[in-house]
């Protein structure tokens, strides 16, 4: 049978150079690099200069690289530490409705310890608005954290002015970037953000590793404490292997992000065309500020999980926002931010493109899904336009 | 995540559809929640069910019990089937994931439902 | 030229059994076990079996395993998270001197939070003493934190009698076992602790993931927020290959561990004799509650790095308690904790012997060893007797 | 973490040992912090370093810094040897890691408090 992955914005195979790049670290090159005899040493070295190549591909200095266990680890630094840091400064944060519960749980967390906390709200594209940031921020705020890209719509947010907003108000600015990078350009000049999370595994390097950029100068409370590792800031012995396979992952992932750029985009839009020429199917997100290789649609009056199932039977794999995908009642809360129906929230479908999707992947999809549906719909007891 | 026997279900459905001829009619669920189940019966005169089908939208696990329920009770009298349990549902299918345990498993509550409209039919 | 790793108890070369249970999950098995298609419930199913192998390793139950970044994730979440979940309780915690900087920073950032710490002291042996811990308890006491064995010293702590005095006053009790697991027993049930904390890296397996033992019905307040991995306790998309290499190692070492206490003690003890012979060197931590690869010792009139640099260079790895390796003036806590002078403390020598050590190693350590202590204490301006 | 020539200088360490016929000795640091340094010097009529020794109970960095200094300054009058600094000792060295800079870099120091030991000494 064939077997199509299309849910990379869950997390991607790891590349060839990637895993090559590790298979020392988990065998002879075993150093603790905070031992300082030839062992460490070594291990040390290697470690440097994985961070000075992270660094170079995101346009910031080594030092403002700190190695974390992925994603959700660099989020909470950035948000609880900023917390801890500037408490005295203000009390007041601002986030969006769209966030990755890594930054949204971490955010309403703070809120029951005293901060108060502005959810920005967002258009049906799933777009931030600049003025309504102008709007809410106050003297008081001591952050902004709101993501470079979303993970379930692909929606892409405008960084830099929102951060020149924050800037003006002498806030912080964190974005969490685990989706964007090495899709679009993320650039920490470019984008003026003071604090930038990423993830290796959303990049075709290893699960369990990910970065925390913070900008020089910029002092972060610490979320846990330990030895001295990374300046201090993230204590426990290094993951080296997982550092040296998103070095080598991540600094291929940013050399090739224009080629990745158009080789995604153009499967995108054949297979939001011919998703969306079927009857009672609507693309979620934005149409043109969107990730290259996101496709969410609604599929009405089919509910999202029994969808994946099915194409999973097809050989396909893919997501949805179906709450029944996450074991809660509500569904995406993305989705919901939108101002989608129950329904068309319950029956969204997330395909997330790779560098190895083919056109004959997208067609393989197309061929498959309208039965799919139609086996379901004739099911279904919802009838057409129910809310 | 699904046992063999849900998946089963799941993709072959017993006793989808409509029933023209119900005499009871049953339906649970919200489409808030994701989940909504109606169920279709034919009752004849020894209170027997000789016929059931059913409509779902809802995720596998709400499929599967909804296809499951029909097997076991076409051909049970009513008496019998409103005493069916959830859980009895789900133990026939050999175990649903915990998360799905309360939310998508719905297919006796629909059933009783269709059974109570039935008798309802019957005072009229 | 020879090399001879003896800095065990800073990290463990990765044996090769775990090593190839990683590489499926560097490679084809790529599936994030959230996801509910093919390819994620592939790699759910194998974490929950690495899960159930490494939670009978400890005697526990699966549900009692939660997978960490490493063994200092899991110390702060055994702290921290008792602190919060239980400050409507008590403010007051327990912890010994001699603790790992997982362990102690982590109290002391509690201390400066309106928490009462206990620090008890340790013996000349650096061994806790029940009855000072039930001296100290009070029922506002919410937690003990106690090392099941030394890192430095390797110094065996009473866990047993600990855990029971905490809990006669209705104290949880953590211990953080990450030196002890592989090397002496340890079963959960045996020690009856309700918190216990371990590292891949320390016993052959990979670096960047650990685990927290949380006893059935104990509850832990989250240290950090996202999503619902590790059910709700430590979010982040689970390190996979990480994972599998950790149960793969932690099974085989509980099971070899028996026989790897024989080969190691019977080597450690050949070492301290052949030290403790030479002049002016004496053995740290306990002579007999110690772990069996542990020796420590102090040379007098010599300083700890220097010490490091000539084995180094002799192709003989060890580490040191000197306050010049860790870059602080301060040599070793423990040590100090233990009442050794200034210079016995800088001039401190670990030797963490591990599986492929051999005899002849010994031997070899034991042949130039005395050429270079006699070097540097030629080179020394320091008196025989100084302070 | 070392460069090579601090590693050369201590592995081979240049000067070592005490001079009995020492008109000038400076001791700094403290055993307290793992680090003692002592250097002797033989300051001649020309008020030239015309011999140099030292002894050091330290790390790598402050055995490498005082093997240094004794080449620095051997030879050099005591009035250009004295403003010779921590600093250039560590440049010479193709400097020393961050932590090593402050604590075990005191070689300088002890050299200005043997010159300074000297200089007392002509005045009794
Ligand atoms: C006793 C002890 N606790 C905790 C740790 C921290 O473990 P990790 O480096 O995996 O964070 C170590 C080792 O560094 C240790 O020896
Ligand atoms: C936008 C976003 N932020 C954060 C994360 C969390 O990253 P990780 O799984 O590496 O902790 C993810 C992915 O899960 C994500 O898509």
């Amino acid at each position: 049978m064939r077997s199509i992955y299309l849910d990379h914005a869950a997390t991607t195979p790891m590349r060839q150079e990637a895993y090559e790049a590790m298979i020392p670290y988990l065998t002879e090159k075993f150093g603790n690099p905070s031992s300082i005899h030839a062992f460490g040493r070594a291990a040390r070295k290697d470690v440097d200069g994985a961070r000075e190549r992270v660094a170079k591909a995101l346009n910031a200095a080594p030092q403002e690289i700190f190695f974390t266990s992925g994603g959700t680890e660099a989020d909470n630094m950035a948000i609880l530490g900023t917390a801890a840091q500037l408490r005295d400064k203000g009390k007041h944060i601002i986030t969006s409705a769209v966030e990755h519960h890594a930054v949204l749980h971490t955010c309403e967390a703070l809120a029951t310890q005293g901060y108060r906390l502005t959810m920005l709200p967002v258009d049906k594209y799933g777009m931030v608005s600049p003025s309504q940031l102008a709007k809410a921020i106050t003297d008081e705020t001591i952050l902004v954290s709101i993501m470079h890209a979303n993970n379930e719509v692909g929606t892409i947010q405008p960084i830099r002015e929102l951060a020149a907003i924050a800037h003006e108000r002498g806030a912080l600015f964190h974005t969490d970037a685990v989706q964007s990078l090495g899709n679009i350009p993320v650039d920490v000049a470019d984008l003026q953000v003071d604090l930038l999370s990423a993830s290796a595994h959303k990049l075709y390097g290893p699960k369990g590793v990910g970065l925390l950029y913070v900008r020089k100068g910029t002092k972060l409370g610490n979320i846990a404490y330990g030895g001295a590792q990374e300046r201090n800031l993230r204590p426990g012995t290094e993951n080296v292997a997982g550092i040296m396979g998103f070095a080598r992952a991540l600094e291929l992932a940013a050399a090739e992000q224009p080629e990745t750029y158009e080789h995604l985009a153009a499967l995108r839009d054949k297979l939001i065309k011919g998703l969306t020429s079927l009857p009672a199917v609507s693309l979620n997100g934005h149409p043109q500020q969107r990730l290259p290789g996101n496709v969410n649609v609604s599929i009405e009056r089919v509910e999202g999980e029994s969808l994946i199932l099915s194409l999973d039977m097809a050989g396909i794999a893919v997501s949805s926002g179906s709450a029944c995908t996450s074991g809660s009642l509500e569904p995406s809360h993305v989705l919901m931010a939108m101002g989608l129906s129950h329904q068309k929230a319950h029956g969204s479908l997330r395909f997330t493109l790779g560098k190895s999707t083919s056109a004959a992947d997208i067609d393989y999809v197309l061929e498959v899904i309208p039965g799919i549906i139609q086996r379901l719909r004739q099911m279904s007891p919802v009838q057409a336009g129910q809310e | 995540m699904y046992s063999e026997k849900v998946m089963d279900h799941f993709q072959n459905p017993r006793n989808v559809g409509t029933l023209p001829d119900a005499n009871g009619v049953g339906e649970v669920g919200n489409i808030r929640c994701g989940d909504v189940m109606k169920l279709y019966i034919k009752v004849n005169e020894n209170q027997v069910i000789e016929d059931i089908k059913f409509q779902t939208f809802g995720c596998g696990a709400a499929i599967a019990t909804s296809s499951m329920i029909t097997e076991i009770v076409k051909g049970m009298p009513i008496s019998e089937a409103e005493k069916v349990s959830n859980r009895q549902v789900a133990e026939e299918l050999d175990g649903l994931p915990p998360v799905k345990m309360h939310c998508s498993n719905l297919a006796a509550d629909a059933l009783k439902a269709a059974i109570e409209d039935y008798r309802q039919g019957q005072k009229a």
